[in-house]
C-alpha cells in the first residue's frame, strides 16, 4: 500500500515538474508552482520526513508562490500605461 | 579558540551593524567593520604560523569529537594552505572596505554588512573539514555575492550582470550539492576524510559521477572555460571594492575547493586514472588561460578586461593544479598570492579612475588621464606583476611551476601560461598608454567592436581630488604584492603547505584517529638566470606587444587584415552573448565534457584487459 | 539548442548511470546508513531531543544551520540594498489608497475571517517554534508561519495599516538580533572551555518543552530571524509593488 | 520501483534545466530553476529512505525503533530555505531589470555581449 502510494507520488511530482516547466505564462506558472510545492510536501510526508514536509509547505506552496505574485503585481503595473495623476 | 571566531566574529558584527544602522553614523560603523576584518586577518596569521609549526590543526563544534574513528559533528581542519587564505580573504575585505568608505553615497553600511558576511564565507570555506558545510558557505558566500554585484541597482547593466552571476552560480550550486547527495548515498559520510577512507581505492561511475559534479560546479564559480561567462559580466558591473574580492579570492576558492576535495576525499578512489586525470584538468586550464587571454585583448571597458585577465590567470593556476605534484601546488598558492594583491591593487585603481572621470572605456577616455600620474605608475605596476617580473610574488609562483612541470615533461604549459600573461599584461599597458600617455589614435582595431556597457560611475560625477584613503589603500595592495615575493623561504613555505595538503592518509589519521604526523621535507626553490630572464623579458614583450598596437599604424594594419584572427575574436565575441539560456547551455556542454570523459575511463578500464591498455 | 539537447543527453545518462549504482530505495547498506543510525542512537540518550532531525540541526551539526541562518540574513539584506529607493525616484500613494481604484474594498467577511485566521496563525507559529526539539517543527517553520499574520492583517486592511504594525525599523532590528543571538549563544561555552556552540545547558526530560538544552533557546532566535526576515521580504516586494513610482 | 524515485530526480534535473534554456520570461526562468533545485531535495529523500521504518521522531516511540536517516532530511531543510531565500533575491533582481530596461525575456536582456 505505501509503495503504491510513493509510486503514485512520485509520478505525480514528475509530472508536476514538467508541468511547472511548460507552463509559459508566469502567472499561471505561480499557481502550478504552488501544487507543485504541495505535491513535494506530500511527497516528504510519505517518505517518513514531517520536519521537511512542513517547511516544504510554508515555503514552497505559501513564501515561494507569494513572492511571485508580488513581482508579477510589480511587472503588470509598469506594463500598464501610466496613470493620470 | 581562534578558529570558531574568524566566523562568528564577522557574523556578529554584520548582525549588530545591521541592526543600528539607522541610528549610528558612518564613523563607528566603519571602525567596526573594519576592525573585525583586521581581527580576522590577525587571527588567520596566527593559525598560518601555529599549523605550519604544528600540522593540521582540528576544532570540533559542540565537542562531538569522532566516535572510532567515525565523525559525528563538523570539524575545522585547519593547514598552512587554508589559514593562508584566510590571510588573503580579510586582507582584501579590509582594505576593499576602507577603500570603499569614501566611494559610496548611499546604503553604505549595507554594503560593509555584507562584505562582512562575505568574510565569514570565505573564513568558513577555506577551514572547514566537512563537505556539506563546505557547501552552505559556499551558498553563503554567493548570496552576499549577488547582492553586492547588484549593488548599483538603478542602472540596468549591474541588474543583468547579477542576474547572469546568480543563475549560472545557483546552478553550479545544485550540482555541487547532487555531487554530496551521491557521495553520502555511498559512503553515509560527509566529512572530508570519511569519505575518503570510506571510499577507499574503489572507483565507478558513481564516483566519477560525483566527482565530475562536485568539480564543474566549483569551476562555475572559479569562472574556468566554458563555465566562465558569468565572470565579465559580474566583474564589469559591481562596484569596484566588490571586484577586489571577486577577483582576488571567491574566484580562487573555486579552485582550493577543487583541490581540497581531490586530495582528501577522491585520490584514492581516482589513484589508477591519475594521468586521464592530468590530462583532462590541463586541457581544462589551457583553454582557459587562451580563451581569457584573447578575450583580455580584445576588450575596452578596463574592469571587463581585468576580468579577461583574470579568467586567464585562473587557466595558468588551473593547469598547476593539473599537474597533480606537490612542487606544482606550492607555485599555484604563491602565483595565487600574488595575484590576489596585484589584482585587488589594480581594481582599486581602475575604482579611482572611474572615481576621477565617471569612466573605464578606453576609447572615451583618450589622452584624458595625463594628470594622474600616479595612477599610471600603479597601473604600469601592476601590469609588471601579473607579467610574473621578479620580485612579484607571481614570478616566485610561476618559476615552481616551471620547474615542475618540466621535471613531468609537460614543457607546454610554461609556454601557455607564459603567452596568458604576456597578453594580459599587455592589454593593461595598451590601456595605460592610450588613457594616461596619450599614445596612438582613439581608435583600436581590435577593440571597436568590444561591449560597451553604459554605466554611471559608483560615486557621483567626475571628482576633482581622491580621498587619501583610496590612494593609499590602492597603492598599499600592489606594493604587498611584490612585498610577498621576498618574503624570506616563501616557496619552501609553500611546499610544505602543498606537501600536507596532498597527504591523504596523513589527514584522515589527524581527523579521524587524533594521529599527527612528521613535518614534510620540504625545500626551497631557487631561481636560475633563465627564470629571470623569463620574469623580464615577459614585462618587455609585453609592451612591445602593447607598443605594437598602440603606436605603429603598418602593426595595426597587419592585424586588421590578418582574418582568421579576426574571425576568432568575432566568434568569441558571438559566443560571450550576454544571454543566460546561452550560458546555461554551454555551463551544462562543461559539464557533459568533463564528467563524459571523467565516466569514460572507468568503462575503458572494465572493458580492455590491462595488458592491452 | 543543439548543443544544449546534446549536452544534457550526456549528462542525463551519466546522472541516471550514477543513480543506477547507488543502493536501491529503502534498503541502504551498512556504509550509507552509518551515520543516520548513530545520529538516532545518541539523539534521545545523550541531547534529550526527541525530533532527531532538529538535534541534526541545531547540535549535531549545529554549524551548519548557523551558516544556513546568515544566507537567509544576506539574501534579506540584499534584496533590501536591491529594493532600496533611488534618488530619482519618488513615492507615490499607496496603490490601493489612490482614488478610482477599481478593486473594491475588501468586505467584512474578509476581514473578520483574516484577522482571526491570524490570531490562531500566531499561536500555531509559536507552538512550532517552541515545540522543535520534541515534534517536528523549529525555528524555521514556525518563523515563516509567523510572518503570515502581518499579511492577513494586510489583506483586511491597508498597506499603512500592515506598516504600522510591523514598522520596518523595528522588524528589521528583530531580524538582526535574531541573527546575532545564534552566533552570540554559541560563544558563551567559550567562556566555559568548550567547544563553540557547544550544548551546555541543563538538557531536561526528553519529549518537555524546556528540554534539549540550548536548542530550545537556538529555536527561538532562529524563529525570530525567520519570521523578521521573511516580514522584511514581503514589505520590500510589497513596498516596490504598490508605493514605488519609477521615474519619470 | 527500485530506483524510479533516483530517476524522478534526474528527470526533474533535466526538465528543469531545458525550461531555464527555452525561457522567453525571466520569472518563468527563475520558476524552473527552483524546479531544478528541488530534483536534490527527491535525490535525498531516497538516500536517506528506509522500507518500514518510522519517522526520526521518537516521541510516541521508543528510541529504539528503526527510523529513516534525519542526517539528510537535515540537510533537506537548510537547502530549502537556502533556496526560498536565493529566489527572492533573484526575483528583486529580475523585477529591477524590468523596471530599468521594460524587458523581461532573458534572450533581449543582452547588454554585455562581447
Amino acid at each position: 500500500m505505501t509503495t503504491l502510494l510513493q509510486a503514485l507520488i512520485l509520478g505525480m511530482v514528475a509530472a508536476g515538474g514538467l508541468a511547472v516547466v511548460l507552463t509559459r505564462d508566469p502567472l499561471n506558472q505561480s499557481v502550478v508552482v504552488s501544487f507543485y510545492g504541495i505535491l513535494l510536501a506530500i511527497m516528504f510526508f510519505l517518505f517518513q520526513a514531517p520536519d521537511v514536509a512542513l517547511s516544504q509547505i510554508v515555503i514552497g506552496a505559501m513564501a515561494l508562490p507569494l513572492m511571485i505574485l508580488l513581482a508579477l503585481a510589480r511587472i503588470r503595473r509598469k506594463r500598464e500605461p501610466p496613470e493620470p495623476k | 579558540m581562534a578558529p570558531p571566531i574568524t566566523v562568528a566574529l564577522p557574523l556578529a558584527t554584520a548582525a549588530a551593524v545591521a541592526a543600528c544602522h539607522r541610528w549610528i553614523p558612518r564613523w563607528p560603523a566603519l571602525l567596526l567593520s573594519a576592525g573585525a576584518s583586521l581581527a580576522v586577518a590577525a587571527l588567520g596569521v596566527s593559525l598560518a604560523l601555529d599549523a605550519s609549526h604544528s600540522g593540521l590543526l582540528l576544532y570540533w563544534f559542540g565537542e562531538w569529537t569522532p566516535r572510532t574513528g567515525h565523525a559525528i559533528g563538523i570539524d575545522f581542519a585547519i593547514d598552512p594552505t587554508g589559514a593562508m587564505l584566510l590571510v588573503i580573504s580579510a586582507t582584501l575585505v579590509t582594505f576593499a572596505i576602507v577603500f570603499a568608505f569614501r566611494y559610496f553615497d548611499t546604503a553604505g553600511q549595507f554594503f560593509q554588512v555584507l562584505m562582512l558576511i562575505f568574510l565569514a564565507a570565505l573564513a568558513g570555506f577555506s577551514l572547514t573539514g566537512d563537505l556539506f558545510n563546505l557547501f552552505v558557505f559556499f551558498e553563503l558566500m554567493s548570496a552576499a555575492a549577488f547582492a553586492l554585484c547588484g549593488y548599483k541597482s538603478e542602472e540596468p547593466a549591474p541588474l543583468q550582470g547579477a542576474l547572469n552571476f546568480a543563475v549560472t552560480n545557483t546552478i553550479g550550486a545544485v550540482l555541487v550539492l547532487t555531487g554530496i547527495a551521491l557521495l553520502y548515498g555511498r559512503t553515509g559520510a560527509l566529512n572530508f576524510a570519511q569519505i575518503g577512507r570510506t571510499l577507499g581505492g574503489r572507483s565507478d561511475v558513481l564516483v566519477l559521477a560525483a566527482f565530475a559534479f562536485i568539480v564543474c560546479g566549483f569551476l562555475v564559480k572559479a569562472a574556468v572555460v566554458p563555465f566562465h561567462f558569468w565572470l565579465a559580466d559580474a566583474h564589469a558591473v559591481a562596484p569596484t571594492p566588490v571586484c577586489v574580492i571577486f577577483s582576488g579570492i571567491m574566484v580562487e576558492m573555486g579552485l582550493y575547493a577543487v583541490v581540497r576535495i581531490y586530495w582528501t576525499v577522491f585520490s584514492g578512489a581516482l589513484g589508477p586514472f591519475h594521468n586521464e586525470l592530468r590530462n583532462l584538468l590541463m586541457a581544462f586550464g589551457a583553454a582557459t588561460a587562451l580563451v581569457g587571454a584573447v578575450m583580455c585583448y580584445a576588450q575596452r571597458h578596463l574592469k571587463r578586461l581585468l576580468a579577461f585577465s583574470t579568467i586567464s590567470h585562473v587557466g595558468i593556476l588551473l593547469l598547476g593544479i593539473g599537474l597533480l605534484s606537490p612542487e606544482a601546488l606550492g607555485g599555484v598558492g604563491v602565483k595565487l598570492l600574488g595575484h590576489a594583491m596585484t589584482k585587488g591593487g589594480l581594481f582599486l585603481a581602475a575604482g579611482i579612475l572611474l572615481h576621477r572621470t565617471g569612466s573605464v572605456d578606453e576609447i572615451d577616455l583618450h589622452g584624458r588621464g595625463r594628470h594622474l600620474g600616479w595612477l599610471a605608475f600603479l597601473f604600469f605596476f601592476g601590469a609588471a606583476g601579473l607579467a610574473g617580473c621578479p620580485p612579484f610574488a607571481t614570478f616566485w609562483g610561476g618559476v615552481m611551476l616551471n620547474q615542475a612541470a618540466g621535471r613531468l615533461g609537460y614543457h607546454w604549459i610554461t609556454w601557455v601560461a607564459l603567452g596568458g600573461e604576456i597578453v594580459t599584461a599587455a592589454a593593461i599597458f595598451r590601456f595605460t598608454s592610450r588613457v594616461f600617455l596619450g599614445w596612438g589614435t582613439a581608435h583600436g582595431v581590435l577593440i571597436a567592436g568590444a561591449a560597451r556597457i553604459p554605466e554611471k560611475p559608483d560615486t557621483q560625477g567626475g571628482h576633482e581630488h581622491t580621498p587619501f584613503a583610496m590612494y593609499a589603500s590602492a597603492t598599499v595592495l600592489a606594493l604587498l604584492g611584490a612585498a610577498a615575493g621576498m618574503v624570506p623561504h616563501l616557496t619552501r613555505v609553500a611546499h610544505s603547505a602543498a606537501l600536507r595538503m596532498e597527504n591523504r592518509a596523513a589527514y584522515a589519521a589527524r581527523v579521524l584517529d587524533g594521529v599527527a604526523s612528521a613535518a614534510p621535507a620540504a625545500r626551497d626553490t631557487s631561481a636560475t638566470f633563465p627564470d629571470l630572464a623569463q620574469g623580464c623579458g615577459a614585462v618587455a614583450a609585453a609592451l612591445l606587444l602593447a607598443w605594437l598596437t598602440v603606436c605603429s599604424p603598418s602593426a595595426r594594419r597587419a592585424l586588421g587584415s590578418f582574418h582568421p584572427l579576426r574571425r576568432a575574436v568575432q566568434y568569441l565575441r558571438d559566443v560571450h552573448s550576454g544571454i543566460i539560456p546561452d550560458y546555461v547551455a554551454w555551463l551544462v556542454f562543461g559539464v557533459a565534457v568533463f564528467g563524459g570523459v571523467a565516466c569514460s575511463w572507468v568503462l575503458w578500464h572494465a572493458t580492455i584487459p590491462a595488458q592491452l591498455r | 539548442m543543439a548543443l544544449f539537447l546534446v549536452s544534457a543527453a550526456v549528462f542525463g545518462t551519466i546522472y541516471v548511470a550514477a543513480l543506477a549504482s547507488l543502493h536501491p530505495m529503502g534498503v541502504a547498506d551498512a556504509a550509507s546508513a552509518s551515520y543516520g543510525n548513530r545520529i538516532n542512537a545518541a539523539t534521545v540518550s545523550e541531547r534529550h531531543i526527541t525530533d532527531a532531525v532538529t538535534a541534526v540541526n541545531f547540535d549535531f551539526r549545529g554549524f551548519d544551520t548557523l551558516g544556513e541562518e546568515f544566507i537567509m540574513f544576506a539574501s534579506v539584506i540584499g534584496t533590501i540594498l536591491l529594493l532600496r529607493k533611488h534618488r530619482d525616484e519618488s513615492e507615490g500613494t499607496p496603490r490601493d489608497q489612490k482614488a478610482g481604484r477599481e478593486i473594491s474594498p475588501p468586505s467584512d467577511a474578509v476581514r473578520v475571517i483574516s484577522v482571526s485566521l491570524a490570531g490562531m496563525v500566531v499561536t500555531f507559529g509559536i507552538y512550532i517554534v517552541t515545540h522543535g526539539q520534541v515534534s517536528p517543527g523549529g525555528g524555521f517553520q514556525g518563523g515563516v508561519l509567523l510572518a503570515a499574520p502581518p499579511l492577513l492583517i494586510y489583506l483586511a486592511g491597508e498597506f499603512q495599516q500592515f506598516c504600522r504594525l510591523a514598522p520596518r525599523p523595528l522588524v528589521e532590528a528583530g531580524e538582526a538580533v535574531g541573527a546575532a543571538g545564534y552566533a552570540i549563544i554559541g560563544v558563551i561555552p567559550l567562556f566555559l572551555h568548550a567547544a563553540y556552540l557547544y550544548n551546555f545547558l541543563p538538557l531536561g526530560t526528553p519529549g518537555d518543552i524546556f528540554s534539549g538544552g540550548t536548542v530550545a533557546l537556538i529555536d527561538l532566535t532562529v524563529g525570530l530571524e525567520v519570521a523578521g526576515g521573511f516580514i522584511v521580504l514581503l514589505l520590500a516586494f510589497l513596498e516596490e509593488t504598490l508605493v514605488r513610482r519609477d521615474p519619470a | 520501483m527500485s530506483h524510479l524515485a533516483y530517476f524522478v530526480a534526474a528527470w526533474l534535473f533535466l526538465v528543469g534545466l531545458y525550461g531555464v534554456v527555452t525561457s522567453r520570461n525571466m520569472v518563468h526562468l527563475i520558476i524552473c530553476l527552483s524546479v531544478v533545485q528541488s530534483s536534490t531535495y527527491v535525490v535525498l529523500l531516497t538516500i536517506g529512505y528506509r522500507t518500514g521504518a518510522a519517522a526520526p521522531v521518537f516521541v510516541d516511540i521508543p528510541p529504539s525503533t528503526p527510523a529513516v536517516d534525519p542526517v539528510v532530511q537535515a540537510l533537506m531543510l537548510t537547502d530549502i530555505v537556502v533556496e526560498v531565500t536565493v529566489m527572492a533575491l533573484l526575483l528583486a533582481l529580475a523585477i529591477l531589470a524590468h523596471a530599468r530596461t521594460g524587458e523581461l525575456d532573458p534572450n533581449r536582456l543582452g547588454l554585455m555581449r562581447g
